[in-house]
């Protein structure tokens, strides 16, 4: 069975860091959700230009759901799922990207 | 209210009133199919009484977790599924070839019908819990673990491919499969022109299977990834563990298109939903991109297994270390992850811009490369080793030969150019074919033949598992090489009838072959009760009858319940071949420990019955009993989450009882030769290398 | 065994024997959710063509959604987040199962007042815009993307109810602890979905 | 027969179904430049897949010969099991062979796709695959012919598809490549016989009970024959009726009609005429 210390220091920051992350996370995702709902309520953005910048956003969004909420980071120690997560990352891109590509391509030749 | 539970369903569905009402060949035909099954489900309910068989079926089987049993009932589960599915290529093999003299044998829907299921049968509940059942009983030993991550996951996973198969077989008596083929494309299928439960059976029969593959996959991957015993790191695994690994990663990913198209074609049958109708928005070739999307990695679950066993094969009966080992890991990933960009070959012809099929068919293409690699490492295996062809050798050879034309022509295919021509025809059948059956059947037949006495205690009959492979090899190049000629003379799949004389003497040809396919079946039957009886003069409890290198191969035969006594050491990706050599494999352990084990349990069962009655009344519209089923499901589920005692421990004791007991028959047995290892003098010990 | 301790979400020094068992199961659940997750990007890739090709006559994105409805839904559901994160502290932390419970019960509210507002925005687009499910391919496809995701959203708070029984009879035993950390991957990527949701299909619905 | 066209019959016909080949459809016995060209794509992709299957069908025997257990001749290396040069032949033949075949393959498919003209001035057809027949509409001739397409050889012909109720695939084999028609929907497919013939049609993709009859004549005239035949097809003609579809799918047996209804095809061919549910 395990030896507490031999436990990486990211896992291990104590309660209080803990928390602090929580809310780091729900302080950038609040913004993040603000910030995109704002751009499309005040008009400033449509079009091709929305949804450049309304992709941007939700990938930074995902981003910090998986880092501050899901506990997701670079270290050695969480690389069995950061892996799962970027290879599902290309599987789905492979899928949505293919379609898109497919499904628009045709409507086009109809 | 009656229709709340009973849906749709009336007396006039059952097969055997339709035939009471029209007596015709057709109906005769679909009325003794139904008898037979009838029959055997009689003859069996019989036999398990008359024998008292009904207490160790559940207490030894039906609620067994162990991997091994699990693996052993899937690949049961499949020979059944898989006579069904060849006697009915028979029959439409037969009606093709008499069918311009008068009307053939049965009637153009239930032609339709045939091959519907052939291809739902043959794809979904034979290739798939064939290699399910292969990978479960051998995988876990393989990597030295005692069972997979999710031992009840496991089961439940093969109780819901059990439903699914339930459900397969429920439609020869109570109405019609679909007419649509395994793909089911809208239109066809739509409430409009298919207004039957014939579609409805497909949908439910898919989703079932494909909820258990999803499982399945993870829970491979989980137990790849977290049980691997220490010491054996990734690039030390078996390269079947790393065709499972990969296999299980597409299971994992290509379900959920699946599920989803099936989804929105029920939708829209029966809730007036426009995914697929294109007056109302909807777009009918998005079923074609979901199916593919899951059809493609579907291909690449079915074939990869079967290289992983061929790597095993190849190197085993060599007497060698596999060639290229890295080599083929790499070649295996790389067609994994290329199997997720090339689904649109299968509609090149669907419009869409040059561009696209050109880059699809490029990617397709590329994994000709991977492949090459492996067939080309297989071959180098062989070289400098000490080839003995054996039955699962004789299969590998001749999956090398046969293989190759399977890839000139899925070379041909992934050409658009060629596609144009050739798309839709029994060019296309062949070449499917072509790797499915001397690359997934055979696999597995070898597979079977391979690691029969480790599930059982004694090897397959030779003599009889030669007939089998020369009755099936000629089988095939009979049933496919004509398809391939007819399909380039414009001969179309799924045709009822041809109208052109020339394509008879091919039909004729083709109709022996499939045949001669089911003879070899026949054989395969008869080669296991052969066995049996032979069982004494066939025993291997020493456990190693092949000279085997990998982990699977230490213990005797059949493998202890709990796999292995201790943990076994591993320092070579030959793990076991390295133990013999430094004369490990067969020691006394110096402690022994308590192991835990899963209990037995009936829940997969219930939750298989449940989520099959709720499948069932899902195709008859019987809703209340559906929804009654399918809460049923989930409240089994939640029921067992508050079980807490699922564990027993085997003792120590009892652990160095058996592992003892072992030792002595190891003790007892005499070192055998290569060349003679078919003899009654193998008793699964080898000779000290040289 | 590898070193690698199971990442993310875990327990760490405050449950070490579970937090062995944790590699294996939660891994586990974490690949299950991926192939969730495919099944979500299908529906998102099946939804980009239809939203644009599928109108048909009927209704339009821009038509029927509701900019401030959808960030209500949107901020109960990522309130939902940050409370259970404070469950998942109380969880690893505190040997009090009150601040658990509590925090737990916040997030069952939020996310039923979450499904709450969903389901009234729907029956909104039903009543004013005769938008039903089978009036176009569009909305075919968006009810089937919402839903999913309702279902989902329900089915998280049926697990809840079904913890919180668990709690009663167990106390916060290992088993217990191992499926409140698979509970917490699921709310937080339902989270993650719906982000993709009201990004894809609302806002991006609302500025043509 | 020319020798690349008994290489491919000979690898998988086994030579037996040559002396049939007059009177065969598929596109090996081509008759049009697409079928020409699809033709001599399948041919050289055989040849240059020969470079990776050779070896293997050469090698395969002697090694199992050499290095069998019973007498083989061969050495034994059991721990055999990597080679950097054998290793690097082994990914780098099949690399070019790959890349080769790529390069050939955009090509091929770019300059034949089946939207891309054949040459100036097409002959205009549009094609409705209905259940058990289909109806060839020639707009700027106002006739309509069931079952059978009539072609001017001299000139490249145009055709828009769409179906009926379900998914059919066009393909005259000898001719060219075939193409998808979908309800509520319209593709292209361009065609062009070298020589005035007959020349089967069908539809390949399984759509119902009639499916094996879903087959149509294609005659390609010479210029002059064909003029003079749409005009003796245009005075044996009747009106078209508004429900020819339903006309012809009770057995109507007419031939030909008049295309006073010019708008026939794009009505069939519209989003909107499909998918009322039930």
């Amino acid at each position: 069975m395990s030896d507490d210390h031999d436990l990486p220091r990211s896992e291990d920051v104590g309660e209080a860091a803990e928390r602090r992350q929580y809310i780091r996370g729900a302080v950038a995702t609040l913004a993040l959700t603000l910030a995109a709902f704002g751009l499309v309520g005040s008009g400033y953005v449509s079009g091709g230009t929305a949804l450049v910048v309304l992709c941007t956003l939700a990938i930074v969004q995902i981003a910090a759901h998986f880092r501050f909420f899901l506990h997701i980071d670079l270290a050695r120690s969480h690389r069995d799922d950061l892996q799962l997560i970027l290879f599902t990352a290309l599987i789905v891109a492979l899928m949505v990207g293919g379609t898109v590509w497919i499904l628009f391509d045709q409507h086009t030749r109809m | 209210m009656i229709g709340l539970f009973l849906g749709t369903l009336r007396w006039d569905d059952v097969t055997f009133v339709e035939f009471w009402r029209t007596p015709d060949l057709n109906n005769a035909i679909a009325a003794a199919a139904a008898g037979l099954l009838v029959l055997g489900v009689v003859a069996t309910l019989i036999l398990l009484t008359v024998r008292g068989w009904w207490r160790p079926l559940w207490r030894d089987w039906l609620t067994s977790l162990d991997h091994k049993k699990i693996g052993i009932m899937y690949v049961a589960l499949a020979l059944v599924m898989f006579a069904r599915a060849v006697a009915e290529a028979n029959v439409m093999r037969a009606h093709q070839a008499t069918a311009a003299l008068d009307a053939g044998l049965v009637a153009p829907d239930h032609f339709a019908e045939l091959f519907s299921t052939h291809g739902t049968i043959m794809i979904f509940l034979v290739a798939m819990p064939l290699l399910t059942g292969i990978m479960n009983f051998v995988m876990p030993l393989q990597i030295g673990a005692r069972d997979v991550s999710f031992p009840l996951l496991n089961a439940i996973s093969l109780m819901l491919t059990a439903a699914a198969a339930g459900l397969v077989m429920v439609s020869l008596v109570l109405g019609h499969f679909s007419t649509g083929g395994w793909s089911g494309y809208p239109p066809y299928t739509g409430a409009d022109i298919s207004p039957g439960e014939g579609p409805d059976y497909w949908i439910w029969a898919l989703t079932l299977s494909s909820i258990g593959s999803t499982l399945t996959g993870m829970n491979f991957a989980v137990t790849l990834y977290k049980r691997r015993v220490q010491g054996m790191h990734l690039f030390r695994m078996p390269l079947f563990c790393w065709t499972v690994l990969c296999t299980s990663i597409l299971m994992i990913f290509a379900m959920a298109p699946l599920t989803l198209a099936t989804l929105m074609l029920w939708l829209d049958r029966h809730a007036g939903f426009h995914f697929f109708t294109v007056g109302s928005g909807g777009d009918m070739m998005n079923f074609a991109n979901l199916f593919w999307l899951f059809g493609h990695p579907e291909v690449y679950i079915l074939i990869l297994p079967a290289f992983g066993v061929w790597s095993e094969v190849f190197s085993t009966f060599s007497g060698k270390r596999l060639f290229g080992y890295l080599s083929l890991v790499y070649a295996t990933m790389a067609i994994a992850v290329l199997s997720f960009t090339v689904w649109l070959h299968h509609f090149f012809t669907m419009g869409q811009s040059a561009n696209v099929n050109a880059a699809f068919g490029i990617a397709t293409m590329l994994i000709g490369v991977p492949t090459g690699v492996k067939v080309y490492d297989w071959l180098l295996t062989m070289m400098f080793g000490r080839v003995r062809l054996r039955v699962p050798m004789l299969f590998a050879n001749y999956f090398l030969v046969t293989f190759l034309l399977g890839g000139v022509t899925g070379v041909l295919l992934a050409n658009p150019t060629v596609d144009y021509g050739v798309h839709n025809s029994l060019f296309l059948v062949a070449h499917f074919h072509n790797m499915l059956i001397p690359g997934t059947l055979f696999a597995m037949l070898a597979a079977i033949h391979l690691w029969f006495p480790k599930a059982f205690g004694f090897r397959l009959h030779e003599g009889w598992g030669r007939a089998v492979f020369w009755l099936m090899a000629p089988g095939f190049l009979l049933a496919f090489m004509p398809l391939y000629a007819m399909g380039m003379m414009g001969g179309m799949r799924r045709t009822a009838y041809f109208s052109d004389p020339l394509f008879r003497p091919w039909l004729w040809a083709a109709e022996a072959g499939a045949v001669l396919i089911l003879a070899g079946f026949a054989a395969l039957v008869v080669q296991i009760v052969v066995s049996v009886r032979r069982r004494d003069a066939l025993a291997v409890p020493a456990g190693d009858p092949w000279d085997g290198r990998s982990l699977e191969w230490l213990g005797p035969a059949p493998a202890f319940e709990f796999n292995f006594a201790g943990e076994p050491k591993v320092e070579d990706v030959d793990a076991f071949t390295a133990l013999k050599a430094q004369g490990e494999a067969y020691r006394r352990q110096e402690t022994y420990e308590d192991i835990e084990m899963p209990r037995n349990s009936a829940v997969p069962v219930v939750i298989g019955a449940l989520a099959g009655l709720a499948a069932f009344a899902m195709v008859w519209q019987a809703w209340a009993t559906a929804a009654l089923a399918f809460a049923g499901v989930w409240a089994v589920v939640i029921g067992r989450s508050f079980v807490r005692d699922t564990e027993r421990t085997i003792p120590a004791a009892e652990v160095e009882a058996a592992h003892r007991a072992w030792l002595a028959d190891v003790a007892a047995a005499t070192p055998v030769h290569r060349r003679d290892e078919l003899t009654p003098e193998n008793r699964g010990l080898a000779e000290e290398p040289l | 065994m590898s070193d690698v301790r199971h990442p993310g979400l875990n327990l760490g020094t405050t449950d070490s024997p579970v937090h062995d068992a944790a590699e294996e199961t939660v891994f586990g659940f974490w690949v299950l959710m991926m192939s969730d997750l495919a099944l979500f990007a299908v529906l998102f890739a099946t939804y980009a063509a239809m939203s644009v090709h599928g109108i048909a006559g009927g209704p339009a994105p821009v038509e029927i959604f509701d900019l401030k409805s959808t960030l209500w839904q949107t901020l109960a559901l990522l309130a939902s987040s940050f409370t259970f994160g404070m469950a998942a502290l109380a969880l690893k932390y505190d040997d009090d199962r009150r601040a658990l419970s509590l925090w737990l019960g916040a997030t069952f509210v939020l996310g039923a007042l979450f499904l709450g507002l969903e389901a009234r925005d729907w029956a909104r687009m039903v009543t004013e815009h005769g938008a039903t499910p089978q009036v176009s391919g569009f909305l075919s496809i968006f009810y089937l993307l919402t839903g999913t995701h309702f279902v989902h959203v329900a089915a998280g708070l049926l697990w809840m109810l079904v913890m919180a029984a668990q709690l009663a009879i167990f106390g916060l035993d290992g088993a217990v602890k191992l499926r409140l950390m698979r509970l917490a991957i699921y709310w937080h990527l339902l989270d993650v979905v719906w982000v993709a949701i009201f990004s894809f299909v609302f806002l991006s619905g609302l500025a043509p | 027969m020319t020798p690349d066209r008994i290489l491919p019959t000979c690898l998988l016909f086994f030579a037996v179904g040559a002396p049939a080949a007059a009177q065969e459809q598929g596109f090996l016995w081509a008759a049009g430049p697409v079928a020409e060209a699809q033709r001599a794509h399948f041919v050289s992709i055989l040849w240059w897949m020969a470079v990776v299957t050779v070896p293997l069908l050469i090698g395969l025997p002697l090694i199992l010969w050499r290095y069998r257990l019973n007498g083989g001749g061969g050495r034994y290396r059991r721990d055999w099991g990597a080679s950097p040069l054998a290793e690097v032949a082994i990914w780098s033949v099949p690399v070019v062979v790959v890349g080769f075949l790529a390069w050939n393959l955009w090509h091929a498919t770019l300059s034949l796709d089946p939207y891309r003209p054949l040459g100036p001035d097409p002959l205009e057809v549009q094609a409705i695959a209905a259940e058990g027949h289909f109806l060839f509409l020639y707009p700027d001739e106002g006739i309509v012919t069931v079952d059978r397409l009539l072609l001017d050889a001299d000139r490249t012909a145009r055709l828009k598809l769409t179906s009926v109720d379900v998914l059919r695939s066009v393909m005259v084999p000898r001719l060219a490549g075939q193409i998808y028609a979908m309800p509520g929907m319209t593709t292209e497919l361009n065609l062009a016989a070298f020589a005035p013939g007959t020349y089967a049609g069908l539809n390949t993709q399984y759509s119902g009970p009639l499916f094996p009859e879903e087959r149509f004549e294609t005659e390609a005239l010479p210029e002059t024959n064909w003029h003079a035949r749409i005009e003796a097809t245009r005075d044996g003609a009747g009106p078209l009726p508004p429900d020819v579809l339903q006309r012809i799918a009770m057995g109507d047996g007419a031939e030909a009609y008049l295309a006073a209804d010019a708008d026939l095809f794009a009505r069939i061919a519209a989003p909107s005429s499909h998918g009322a549910h039930r």
